[in-house]
């Protein structure tokens, strides 16, 4: 298979690309989305692409009710925090109403958002809230790690008959990685095994899965043999491929930028700490940011992230 | 499957018809909530002109989102008044399977869809209808019915305007109702109609009489006929008045009793009722017959939602995910 | 102590107006508020107890602005999933702007929400999604199960200089309970410990207190001690009280109406987990509400709640 | 401390001091940004008469909310501009801490409070603050900068119409710049003035030319004349041009070469020297040493910022909870 160095901002429009030459009831607004990705208008035309109020409320609304009656709806709401104003939309309409209505709705559509460290703008365009989503019912969560992931993960969200969320990792975007060539699909709901190991398994997702292969370098300096999963999709979560990986080891070490109380990892913790029990030799630990917002200042914001050093101190603490 | 254009007969003593249908099926629904058969919901006594009137108006392709208030949309539009009360009652065999209950009731198979019972929460979503209905060229409008209340969340300033900027077929229903839940209208802002509002989006708007209902269907005829020629959205204001209280039980002690006592006087089906007989359309008998065959009607259903049953217990997480 | 009998619905008002007698910068807002408790406009005035337009954005977003210059609102948003047309300012506003500002700017004011089952009026009143303010910095959030911690919870939430959401769990909130009489402050971040027990230790919060305290019976029944924990304050958790209970009795259900996954319990599970390892002598095992929006439909209203069965099923099984 | 009294010369020579401290204050962090010194941050770069104008109107005891273009605000209030520009940057000596860094800076001891960078996060707070000044007593008026853009947000509905219900002393200034980030205003609404929006809600209103910073004054007084003495909200409009890019770097590729030209053409701040010169206000040579006063000022502030230290690792969590 043929592959091409590929920023991971660019990937996910390339995948959007390709599923609204593939379907024509995809299409796309948001605010500056016509501005932003002008080689879309000109391949699919102003009414499929559309720059949009600033109005997250009603470009995530609008998404919903157009998602239900016939088209696929991917939207760019920019950064996390601003989905705080479509929560309503998101959570109630999309999220609920195929439940309430006893079925007789679907919302085929992706809401995209940025999120994490990497800009040094601060708390309110820098907020981990993936797990919000996570815990809400009817919505599917995404965060992949890699360039070829922003694609094929882009392409079956667009593909999925419910709502998608679309986290994307700030701090990866801009570091082309390899895309495969075609039309490369990656399933939602599977984790991806980056480092296979026996020790320890350091479980994570967006940018700290290459914080934990970091931790995995320096682990195996010392003889400690780290195996690295990557979530990729928190929702559904892949329990079998968690729980494989913990029960061959015996350890498990959950990273995330989130901020750790009521976050993905708690939950991978919680899962592990009741289905891997028998088999565990350590407690499990999470390595998270902290329940601060991230600062903007840059030492600040590059600390909040959890670092291959702390990753590997806590996989060595269990692993001793 | 039921259609409307079955149903929707649209003449003047079909839409009285088609009132107390409304009327009778509404108190009966909380007569049995008193009697403890169901949980509470809310009611639209003293609206029924404003539904029936704008639905009248409406085609078969055309779609509607509704709120918590809906028992009246959904009668208007041709809704089995069975599978209504079981859906009130949280029976299996109402429209959601039970799920919804009063609330949400949406019933796609004649185009009524997406109610919301978050307040602008159809106002969130009826832009995305009237996108698709746009883009993939399905010809009809969406009619999307909305309170005074409604109107002074975020989203109704953020679903008109984005509505008239890209020109969608959406007609806005603001049934002002001079209250919201427990709040007096005239304490949220500081102008009288909705359609104020409307205007400044560079939208067209009217306000009609929401108590007479051919006034309203006349004034939905004219708004769903500029927005079938010219694509874009049109606001409606029918101003009228909830008779009953918010939700059932209501003492409506916060009520002002000069005002209450006002628009009872205007109710819309004793007005029409006056009208039609005096007019010679309708004879006394007739109207009689009319409210025996609605009777029965509600009589039946009230029995079908009580001997419905309850859904299985697998439906606990059946559904949440396509 | 004196105490009367009082509804926990009637105990938060009691808390707020004693605190508004005692403090006049305490105000309280909200749609119907002035409607429904007219004997506090009669004692206040409207000036302190106003109604106001149905706009829960605004309304958060007052009381945050009044908050950081020098009144102290209790604001009423009525259901939860209302909610999400206030993340913005409650997360964004109250939760980020003391940290963001470095300092500058507190945020002393309340926000109340009803959840869960009780009303049978389906998803779009019903959400219990407490744990989104728990994963968000810079905010505290209680749920009492008692009359007695409705008041008391309510008066230190007043008494606080940040923001705390105030949860009420609607299935309580007619039954009358024991209210001490008098100036009852109940420390916010303080677990209760409802029960003694050795063998299991059941942690929960809200209604399903109740649930445990009846499976604690159904298990005495069996030879099983069970002790229950009511967390009642969710952040900042009581970490201490939990793991001590853990500690003694090495075994631990958690038990929640919420959905399970990255809810509450997913954190204190995980804490458990990590910091109680070494004495637990079985899984830790969760009993949530399913990962779906409550149906209104009564009996399933009620199926979605976890009962005293199930939970005494878990603690059973983790006690074989 | 420093006070508001103190820095705030309402002269138009004083001015025009101010405004060109902003602009060289604005192009030197943009030069720093491209240099690698710092974040991304926005500019107002041509909108100067607007901040000067409006915050020279008002007193000590007034306070003022802005947003994520806050340069202009905040050093018309007389900040400082090495704590400016030091919070920029992320250091230690900034106004917060380094905390917020450019988009969210508040200045408590000269009365700029709660800065919000989330588009419409400063209308949602200026009500409260509203409320604060109204129930405590405390005289002042809030004064609120927002865009554009955040008017189309719908919390921009729900702030003025509960500012107007409640009679809150709230100045709304919407700083229409014609561009929300990479949308032209055009795309976003059926209107030219926000003051139109404003008026519905049964407030005063008025429109002016954002690049005068006199007519500014001038509207800003009044505005602030009729709040002081009534106790009511009023929305002012100052009609303006983004002359730089949303955020640094920006080519403004997507701009229309002819309008950028004509907007450049009205300057706010060549104009103003201009007159004052042709006027006899000021001598070139005047201008010149302000020009180099300014020019000083904002070279220490860079090198303040510059040499300034990070925060300690200690404050990634300090802070968070009272
Ligand atoms: C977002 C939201 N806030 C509050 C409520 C509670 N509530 C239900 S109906 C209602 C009043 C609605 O008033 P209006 O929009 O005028 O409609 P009406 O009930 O008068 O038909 C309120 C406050 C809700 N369902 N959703
Ligand atoms: C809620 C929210 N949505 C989007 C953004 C991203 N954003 C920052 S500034 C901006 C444009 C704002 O336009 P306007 O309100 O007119 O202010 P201007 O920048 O023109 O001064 C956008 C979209 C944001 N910060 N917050
Ligand atoms: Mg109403
Ligand atoms: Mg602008």
């Amino acid at each position: 298979m043929t592959t091409n160095m590929i920023t991971p901002d660019q990937a996910m429009v390339d995948g959007l690309a390709e599923e609204m030459r593939r379907d024509p009831r995809v299409i796309t607004f948001g605010e500056g989305t016509a501005t932003k990705h002008y080689e879309l208008v000109e391949e699919f035309g102003r009414k499929r692409v559309r720059n949009t109020p600033l109005a997250e409320g009603i470009i995530a609304g609008t998404a919903a009710g157009a998602a239900a009656t016939g088209l696929r709806p991917v939207v760019d709401l920019l950064f996390a925090p601003f989905l705080t104003f479509a929560m309503e939309e998101l959570v109630n309409s999309a999220g609920k109403l195929r439940f309430i209505s006893g079925g007789q709705f679907s919302f085929p559509m992706v809401a995209i958002a940025r999120t994490g460290a990497g800009w040094a703008v601060g708390g309110q365009h820098n907020h981990n809230i993936e797990s919000w989503f996570v815990h809400s019912p009817g919505i599917k969560v995404v965060m992949p790690s890699t360039a070829a992931d922003f694609k094929g993960l882009m392409k079956s969200a667009i593909r999925d008959e419910n709502p998608v969320m679309f986290f994307a990792d700030i701090g990866l975007l801009h570091t082309p990685g390899e895309v495969p060539e075609g039309d490369n699909v990656v399933p939602i709901g599977k984790a991806a095994l980056r480092r296979e190991g026996s020790d320890v398994s350091l479980i994570s997702y967006g940018k700290t899965v290459g914080k934990c292969l970091e931790a995995a370098n320096l682990l195996l300096a010392e003889g400690i043999s780290a195996e690295v999963i990557d979530l990729r999709s928190l929702k559904p979560l892949d329990e079998a491929g968690v729980l494989s990986s913990v029960l061959k080891t015996g350890r498990a070490v959950v990273v995330h930028e989130a901020s750790g109380i009521c976050g993905v990892g708690a939950e991978v913790a919680a899962i592990i700490a009741e289905k891997a029990f028998s088999q565990l030799k350590a407690p499990v630990v999470r390595i998270t940011g902290p329940d601060a917002p991230p600062a903007a200042s840059y030492p600040l914001e590059q600390a909040f992230v959890p670092q291959p050093d702390r990753i590997a101190a806590a996989a060595r603490r269990i692993c001793a | 499957m039921t259609t409307v254009e079955s149903i929707v007969d649209r003449s003047v003593t079909q839409k009285l018809e088609t009132m107390l249908l409304i009327r009778t099926f509404e108190e009966k629904s909380a007569e049995l909530k008193a009697a403890g058969h169901s949980p509470s919901m809310c009611t639209s006594v003293g609206q029924e002109a404003s539904a029936v009137g704008v639905i009248s108006a409406l085609d078969e392709r055309d779609l509607i989102l509704t709120n918590h208030r809906s028992a009246g949309h959904l009668l208007a539009r041709g809704a089995d008044p069975n599978r209504v009360m079981a859906e009130i009652h949280g029976k299996a065999t109402g429209y959601c399977g039970g799920k919804s209950g009063s609330l949400h009731i949406s019933v796609k198979e004649i185009g009524v869809i997406l109610t919301s019972t978050i307040v602008g929460g159809e106002l969130s979503l009826a832009t995305g209808v009237g996108l698709s209905l746009q883009m993939l060229e399905m010809q009809g409008i969406a009619t999307v019915f909305f309170g005074d209340g409604a109107a002074t969340e975020g989203i109704f300033h953020e679903s008109v305007n984005l509505a008239a900027v890209w020109d969608l077929p959406v007609l806005y229903v603001c049934e002002n109702n001079q209250w919201q839940a427990y709040v007096h209208r005239k304490e949220t802002m500081r102008i009288d109609h909705i359609s104020e509002w409307g205007a400044r989006y560079g939208i067209r708007t009217a306000t009609v009489d929401g108590n007479d209902v051919e006034a309203v269907a006349a004034a939905a005829r004219d708004a769903v006929a500029y927005i079938r020629e010219t694509g874009k959205p049109f606001l409606l204001e029918t101003y009228t008045y909830r008779l009953r209280g918010h939700m059932e039980p209501d003492d409506q002690a916060y009520v002002d009793k000069e005002e209450l006592s006002r628009w009872r006087s205007k109710d819309p089906i004793t007005a029409l009722e006056r009208k039609l007989v005096t007019d010679g359309v309708l004879t006394a008998t007739e109207l009689a017959a009319m409210k025996e065959t609605v009777r029965k009607k509600v009589e039946a259903a009230a029995q079908f939602a009580i001997t419905s049953p309850y859904p299985t217990l697998d439906q606990l997480t059946a559904g949440v995910y396509a």
